[in-house]
């Protein structure tokens, strides 16, 4: 599974992009930001308040009880501000 | 069509090779979204950086522009988005619609800056005397896409 | 600024010199009226002469963009509408607002072409293969610009 | 008074500019053009339906009851198409 971040979630998760392995029990976004969360590092800090945090699977927008899988690519980012 | 790029564009180059040559159309609504030398709350800002998910990003502008053109009839749609370092006063977007009527020039074009700015993946970093600073999201951006909301 | 002329105009260099160097616009938005090459009932048409009574037709644009500029805060506007023969595909008229929200600017935008169509005095003729006719006001015109209507 | 005509009224008209010096009993828009008719020439059918004919004095819009004096510039049109 392929882990990219942005914005100041990249900054504060420490890296723009890592592949990782997580167990069986991590089968939505949510439960993988909770297992990310007890590997330390940055990703603590980088997912303390989840109001101001977005995702998106295989590049589509979706929710936290969306599913993840291996080979997926999986992007946290804050609410966007282009345009 | 759309396009993600760090140069600048030429608006009526950009207008005219969209639509020229299509004689069905009437009108051609354009918005360009430049970079102000003011932040949200009043400060000054000098330039900023847009950074973005490439794939991602040429994803949700395709998706953006499919939808506009199975909203309204269109002869033609654009949608430019640049990347990179940009100072005050730069060009950042431009999306253009073309139709028979101008209504639906108008209603497309709106739909397009008003989809993208809560659907197309970018974020800004703005550089302001006191350091760099990354933009928070408007609520009023989402508000505004939610108009557009189809009832099903 | 408002202009009344036989020339073409370029799109890119008009919105330039129009916003250009003001760093409080965050968003511009342009309309551009074209020639099409079929009329309201659908037949062909080849080109078509715009008459306007010179005078009036400034006197009409300029309080226009007065209007407009009072009802929303804007930091530029234009009109540049051309009168004489314009064959299809030719650009007939530019309307274009800047401000430093979007919202203002497309409002604006379609507030001035609009008005346009039911205050400023020009009249379409057209050229089809059955000889030559004078366009036909179409009712909605006055309906939409109705739409922006004070209530007193 | 100066009466200016435009498009298909022009044409029906079979002028471009007059200047004119009406009756006293021409007061508002509604009575010069009845005057109008009874002077002959194109007139009568320039004028023949008043759904579809605009006036303009001094160069703003204006209804049938407007008045209308001396060194008064009326201008007659259908409505308006540009855009």
């Amino acid at each position: 599974m392929k882990l990219v971040f942005f914005a100041w979630l990249r900054e504060k998760a420490g890296t723009a992009e890592v592949e990782v392995s997580p167990p069986d029990t991590v089968s939505d976004v949510g439960s993988l930001i909770e297992w990310l969360k007890e590997q330390g590092g940055g990703y603590g800090e980088a997912f303390a308040d989840l109001s101001v945090v977005r995702v998106a699977v295989n590049q589509e927008h979706v929710k936290l009880d969306h599913p993840v899988k291996a080979g997926d690519e999986v992007a946290f980012f804050p609410p966007i501000t282009g345009g | 069509m759309i396009r993600v790029q760090s140069e600048d564009f030429d608006l009526a180059a950009e207008v005219a090779a969209m639509s020229g040559g299509n004689l069905a159309i009437g009108g051609v609504c354009a918005f360009v979204g430049l970079v102000r030398d003011f932040a949200d709350d009043d400060s000054r800002i000098k330039a900023m950086t847009l950074e973005h998910y490439p794939g991602m990003t040429e994803k949700a502008l395709a998706g953006i522009e499919k939808e506009a053109n199975q909203r309204w009839p269109l002869e033609a749609s654009l949608i430019i988005h640049r990347y990179g370092r940009l100072e005050a006063g730069d060009r950042i977007v431009l999306v253009a619609a073309a139709s028979a009527h101008r209504s639906a020039a108008f209603d497309a074009c709106r739909f397009l800056i008003d989809w993208l700015k809560t659907e197309a993946p970018f974020w800004k970093l703005e550089e302001a005397a006191s350091g760099t600073r990354w933009v928070e999201a408007k609520g009023s951006d989402g508000e505004v896409a939610g108009r557009w909301s189809r009832k099903e």
